[in-house]
């Protein structure tokens, strides 16, 4: 069982409220979702749409394909109407009641009740054409507008009314509640894994699709007892950040292709002052403003090469909303262990799609934070000490009684102090470097593997393509013997798997939404194994699997 | 007992002799000494060029950042800890060229720190450009014909944003320069003093002469007056007033977070497996 | 002859209905029109926001850069070719956070440019955040306790700044803006008018209501005291001023770079072969 | 015949003033010169010296042997004693005279005279150590003091009384004034090349070791009749210029690599804007500030992948002086033929050391400037229009009658306006790909090729090492058939020549200014071509020919 619903209209119409509704509703009755969102750069009008999948199984991405069509105003029809399957159906107030068109007046019976709960009835509708009952969805209502008592009712009878107005046509079970799961979304799931490691400071200045990120964070504020400061600009949110990295509190920060470019000498301070940090670049289209609310993975190696000169730092790449939990809390974790700034490159199409996901393991997550202790240190405390692995004593101001902490952004001894001579220039270059080379001996993940254990192809991803890149397989595995290298961590590359799986003569497809294939041009410029095909997308929109499977036999076989 | 020589650092400087920079480390160190403050009890954070190297030269807990970034990380530390005594310092190239939107931005934060600005009205580190201060009268490599653009009067800035706490000295009167230090520790919020601070290598005019013959010690001035305070930042001639020129007491950054009280951010214990509730949210 | 119509762009906005951004463009465009102006004499540069999609809905000469990067540009142009009127327009996140540090320096420069600032005290475009104007009675998703810094005041930072040409206007009275449109193009030098354009998506508080209960025109006002600006400056409360603040002739950018006199650097001739002599120095 | 002096002293102490005499008389007696600096990040105090080398061919690159030791004081002895040759002699005001020690008490003969001019002295004793007469050196004293008449007669005392102090050791010939040559610095290389390119408008924010070019051409603005304006920051510096290409002038900026990171969003938005721009990054090490003052080449992958997404650019790297001035001439061009950024990639050895070049050939030089002609444009006139080579007319304001001209930074469509379908993302990125693929096919230079046909080992450079590999090429091609590669061109690529070399067999040796060997990963990246052997270096100091023998011995055979 496998069913999309699209919900489309105006900016500005509400359809984050139906979609909520919808998901909620579904997710109580048992059913695993996939939600994600197509919006323009606007407040009010143009043309927005949610896709909503939902199934008895996980769901890994989105599909094109519509089952059921919530068209909250006319022009949805007339766009999407071409994609709705055959035996689709249309929710809509306008044009024509036809065989597959169910037509309300959702206007008018709003109009006695409430105008603005209007899309309340087309929620009702949809639970009846599926086949469900009511009684969740008036639940979730009551929910929803906790805040406001006063349009609960109106809401209900909306819904009654849009119920009513319904037939059922589709034949959606019960699948009873599950407990152990969580419907949670990319930017949300970045925020709490945050929220998990400690962070105790997040400073940003706001930019789409990055916004969730210090959205979540703002709302948890008062109760985690954290700060969330919105910076005059980016530079000044990383440079805040390090200055809170530096007192001793884990921070953060987060942005957009545009913000992170802002912050590029920020990050190589991080570098040379070893300072801790962790950035989200939740990527769009660019360069420049680009296309502000799509999405795309086009920083790869700009993140990579961030900044002038070398330092150590990791890119990890979450593969989807479970993982991003899981890896932003890592993020703190390698960041603190190795005293580096660690980029998170999310994307538009990973933030803001919604996916049920098993519930967060906590008991999985351990915090350490790395400082020196008291005792451990020498008479006169220096913060870049040579050590065998790199990893000098961290403490921060204050910490260690009669103490001081220097850091500095040029070039500097053991003491933090300016130094301008090559010999300890030399050593400090290869003091920073030995703690990536032990980052790579100790710490990296490896990409999962997945699908035929000798394949004739095998797909190459990163981030948040994992889950349409598995559907494809998925689709295809009838018909060839298909695999999956599916890597989190991009920087440092982790080489093993793809060297093995290389040399097994099977052919690497990689799959990537941006226009010269950077992670193949990153592999071979690590390992010289060389990508034989690239499926690459840079229109802005999600991969699904059935275009991959689509341009896989366009374009490869 | 704070003692002076807490805050020696043993290190040679890359100052030139002669330079306003001496007697402006010697007041600090005076200042923070007389306040009975150690070392580890304050933070200097600076940007890049002759006067941010001033943590080098001093021994206290120092970041020395990127140039035009010296006031950012400080909000960090006073969340992490209210209790540090937090001094953001540097050139004026750095802090009103480079760094104009911070300083702009954090007039309006109220962050309680000391903000000492070396301004010596050119840029020395990169050898003599103009900087935001630089006057008329002046022309260099670059500004070949004279600066391009009207000179930076720093404290009328600062009294038009009502900063908390703006102040004007001048390193040729070390005791009143220690005293506008002590009051600047003294005021809750942000406070910005100007430092006429003699650059010998690269500002010609500007010299410790040029500084003596024109400035004078406010006496009898309601710092609380914002009028009398913009007719006086305006003042910037044959007469330029040193001393605390304006003052508003309001509430800092810190107390605009209703919840933060006097918490130091930096021991805030946190364990994991007490957040469970974060999840419900996403059921 | 100029008319209104070729200002129009033929393209649907992507603003909301009843923004106060389309009455900022209908008098414009007038202002345009009754100043005899044709689109090709104009361009406009933006920054990225509501406010900054202007040059898409309106027929000039448009570039439409980068967020907070609306001013810079601009002098490029004014280099190029005095004859351009220029309009640098954006939203107050634009102009006064982001782009804080060049606002800071432009005024210092006092280019020949009229700096509309649609100032709807919010972050329209990124769903509203709150803007270095947004007053102290906004809680957003951001501010979830209100804001954390001080509201800034655009139009008493720049008297403090004494900017060449300050003034106030509001979207909800069109024949006021217009005068002010045209004051400012009549103006030689940086021309700033912070507007109130009612957010109706995101700004609940201050509405067209709220605007119209405060705004009141000045009459009588010398714009070139300025202690009488810094006063008119300071009001905003129940009673906000609009019209032109304060104002002073003085030497503009290009008025400040000696040889450039009225020449169109566009129009610069350059011929290889006559620069032998750049060699010779190197002998 | 080939020597070697070194100037040393403290900041502040006037070597500059030694070294532009010297040089200027060797240059007028017809000898060939190349003269680098080390300085150290502050004004006053520290040690600072200048290498200069002299020779009746053309020099290449520094070299560590002394064989004449300048000591303006003590402690310029004590560091450098080591490292003079054998037979090198030592000029100095301080300790005993011994047989490699020429002692002058000059500052008891300039006491009397005038203190100020105390180095004079030294320059005196130098030339008749050396051999020379003084009579060129008295006219280049009254060229240098033109604007302070008054001291010329004291400087021509002071001269005269160093040179009856000193006795000749050497014997160096007058080889008569070469007109056809010139003695220039590689900043001052990089301004001539914009000012002959017809550069209108230079904005940049100070920044070592990139100020040389600022000054150079502010220098010029009053005679060219272009402005220079000092930007209150980078992002205003490159924002400017945009504005200023946008306006029809030709406009450059440049900067360090801080700087350029400071930059990294507006050379995106010049990529999606097709605005030219010449922007010089004159690497010094980094992260951060690093090491101000030194020289490095680290910034290559950052300046090749800079900003968020895909856009062209090129980025070049000229090999020393001479090619500077060429390079930047055709930094414009390229610029304005395919309306994309150009990087210059200099850094602080190139920018520092002056070198005896040929004359500048200005007949070579043509300017075109590309712009759309009134009567090839339609009605309505297309920005973006798409043309077969991806290239749109350009015309700037004011130029077309009835015209305007629109340029967006968001993804739009042929007239400049913001779109945000799919298709037409896709036809923009397309058109804008294509724009590269011509720059590749058409005007790519592929890297000069030196030395043996048929080579055991090729040493691969790019930029400003070429002169210092040559020279060790030069010293091993008794031992063994060697080769060089230097890369003037280094993205997008040009593969051609590397891959036609790797293919026979000879081994591949990077020599590169950095940690990581950026440019083997590069290559490796683009051709699959492996570095055999990487010799890297990245202590702030410049190769010299020696060192890469050195170290090819050492690491290689
Ligand atoms: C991003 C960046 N841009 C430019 C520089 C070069 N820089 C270093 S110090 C300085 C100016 C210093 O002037 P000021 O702040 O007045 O300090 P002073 O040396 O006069 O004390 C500049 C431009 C830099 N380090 N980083
Ligand atoms: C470097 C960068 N940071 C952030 C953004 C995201 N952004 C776009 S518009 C905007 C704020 C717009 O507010 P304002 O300037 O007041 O304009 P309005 O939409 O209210 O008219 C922001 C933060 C961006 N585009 N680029
Ligand atoms: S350059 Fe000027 S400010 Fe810097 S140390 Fe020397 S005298 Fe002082
Ligand atoms: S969000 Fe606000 S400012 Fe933007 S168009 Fe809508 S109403 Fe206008
Ligand atoms: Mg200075
Ligand atoms: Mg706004």
């Amino acid at each position: 069982m496998d069913l999309n619903i699209l919900i489309g209209g105006e900016a500005g119409q509400g359809l984050k409220t139906v979609e909520s509704l919808l998901t909620k509703t579904f997710s109580r009755y048992g059913y695993y979702l996939f939600s994600s969102k197509d919006y323009m750069s606007r407040i009010r009008g143009g043309h927005n749409f949610m896709q909503v999948r939902i199934s008895d199984e996980k769901i890994d991405g989105p599909d094109p394909g519509i089952d059921l069509l919530l068209a909250l105003n006319e022009e949805t029809v007339e766009i999407h109407r071409d994609d709705v399957n055959e035996d689709g159906i249309i929710i809509s107030s306008s044009g024509e009641e036809e065989d597959d068109i169910v037509k309300i007046d959702a206007a008018s019976m709003a109009e006695e009740i409430n105008p603005k709960a209007v899309n309340t009835v087309f929620v009702g509708t949809a639970l009846k054409v599926l086949g469900l009952p009511i009684t969740e969805a008036e639940k979730v209502l009551e929910e929803h507008f906790a805040d406001k008592k006063s349009v609960i009712e109106d809401n209900k009878k909306l819904l009654k009314k849009g119920y009513e107005a319904g037939k059922q046509l589709f034949n959606l079970k019960d699948l009873g509640t599950k407990k152990d799961r969580m419907v949670i979304d990319g930017n949300s799931a970045v925020g709490l894994g945050a929220a998990l490691a400690g962070v105790s400071f997040y400073a940003a200045y706001p930019m789409s699709p990055s916004t969730g990120i210090l959205n979540y964070l703002a709302g948890k504020q008062e109760e985690l007892g954290i700060v969330v400061e919105q910076a005059e600009d980016e530079i000044a949110a990383i440079n805040m950040v390090l200055g809170g990295s530096y007192s001793g509190m884990r921070s953060m920060t987060g942005t957009s292709g545009g913000g992170l470019a802002l912050m590029a000498e920020g990050v190589g301070l991080a570098g040379i002052t070893e300072t801790p940090v962790v950035i989200a670049d939740v990527q769009r289209p660019g360069p420049a403003t680009g296309l502000p609310t799509r999405t795309g993975q086009g920083d790869l190696l700009f993140a990579v090469n961030i900044s002038q000169d070398e330092f150590p730092l990791m890119v990890l790449a979450p593969k989807d909303q479970e993982d991003a939990v899981y890896q932003t809390f890592r993020a703190f974790d390698i960041a603190e262990k190795y005293q580096i700034p660690v980029i998170i490159l999310s994307n538009q199409f990973l933030a803001d799609a919604s996916k049920t996901i098993d519930r967060i393991n906590l008991d999985d997550l351990k915090i350490e934070r790395y400082f020196v202790d008291e005792d451990q240190v020498e008479e006169e405390y220096k913060r870049y000490k040579y050590t065998a692995d790199g990893i000098s004593p961290r403490a921060y101001p204050g910490q260690l009684k009669g103490q001081i902490v220097l850091t500095d952004s040029d070039e500097h001894d053991e003491l933090g102090h300016i130094v301008e001579d090559g010999e300890k220039r030399n050593m400090m270059v290869k003091k920073r470097a030995k703690k990536l080379q032990k980052l790579k001996d100790n710490d990296l993940c490896e990409p999962d593997y997945y699908g035929s254990d000798k394949p004739e192809y095998i797909f190459v991803g990163w981030g948040s393509t994992a889950g349409p890149i598995a559907e494809a397989r998925k689709m295809l595995s009838d018909e060839f013997k298909v695999a999956q290298l599916a890597f989190g961590d991009v920087w440092p590359l982790p080489e093993k798997t793809i060297r093995e799986k290389a040399e097994n003569g099977a052919e690497l497809i990689f799959v990537e939404s941006n226009a010269s294939s950077q992670f193949a041009r990153l592999v071979r410029s690590e390992t010289g194994i060389k990508a034989d095909y690239s499926i690459v997308k840079y229109d802005g929109r999600p991969f699904s699997g059935r275009e991959i499977y689509r341009r896989f036999k366009e374009e490869v076989k | 007992m704070a003692e002076l020589k807490n805050f020696e650092a043993d290190r040679e400087t890359a100052w030139c002799p002669g330079c306003g920079n001496f007697p402006l480390r010697t007041a600090l160190s005076e200042a923070l000494t007389e306040m009975d403050l150690n070392p580890e009890q304050i933070t200097m954070f600076t940007g890049i060029g002759q006067a941010a190297k001033m943590p080098h030269y001093i021994k206290v807990n120092g970041f020395n950042g990127l140039h035009g970034r010296s006031l950012p990380p400080a909000v960090g530390m006073k969340l992490a800890n209210p209790e540090m005594t937090v001094i953001v310092e540097s050139g004026d190239g750095c802090s009103y060229g480079e760094g104009g939107n911070h300083i702009l931005h954090n007039i309006r934060r109220n962050l309680d720190i000391i903000h000492l600005v070396h301004d010596n009205q050119i840029y020395g580190l990169t050898k003599g450009q103009a900087s935001p201060t630089t006057g008329y009268d002046i022309k260099t490599d670059v500004q070949t014909h004279g600066i391009n653009a009207e000179p930076f009067n720093p404290v009328r800035f600062a009294v038009g944003m009502k900063a908390s706490f703006v102040a004007r000295s001048f390193v040729g009167d070390r005791e009143h320069l220690k005293e506008m230090i002590k009051a600047a520790r003294q005021h809750r919020g942000y406070a910005l003093i100007d430092i006429f601070q003699p650059c010998v290598s690269f500002n010609k005019v500007n010299t410790y002469q040029w500084y003596k013959e024109r400035v004078y010690k406010l006496k009898d001035h309601d710092p609380s007056d914002y009028e009398a305070a913009v007719r006086l930042a305006d003042e910037f001639g044959d007469k330029i007033p040193i001393g605390i020129i304006y003052k508003e007491e309001k509430p800092t950054f810190r107390d605009r977070i209703p919840f933060l009280g006097d918490r130091a951010l930096v021991n805030r214990k946190v364990e994991v497996q007490d957040m469970e509730y974060l999840l419900d949210e996403f059921k």
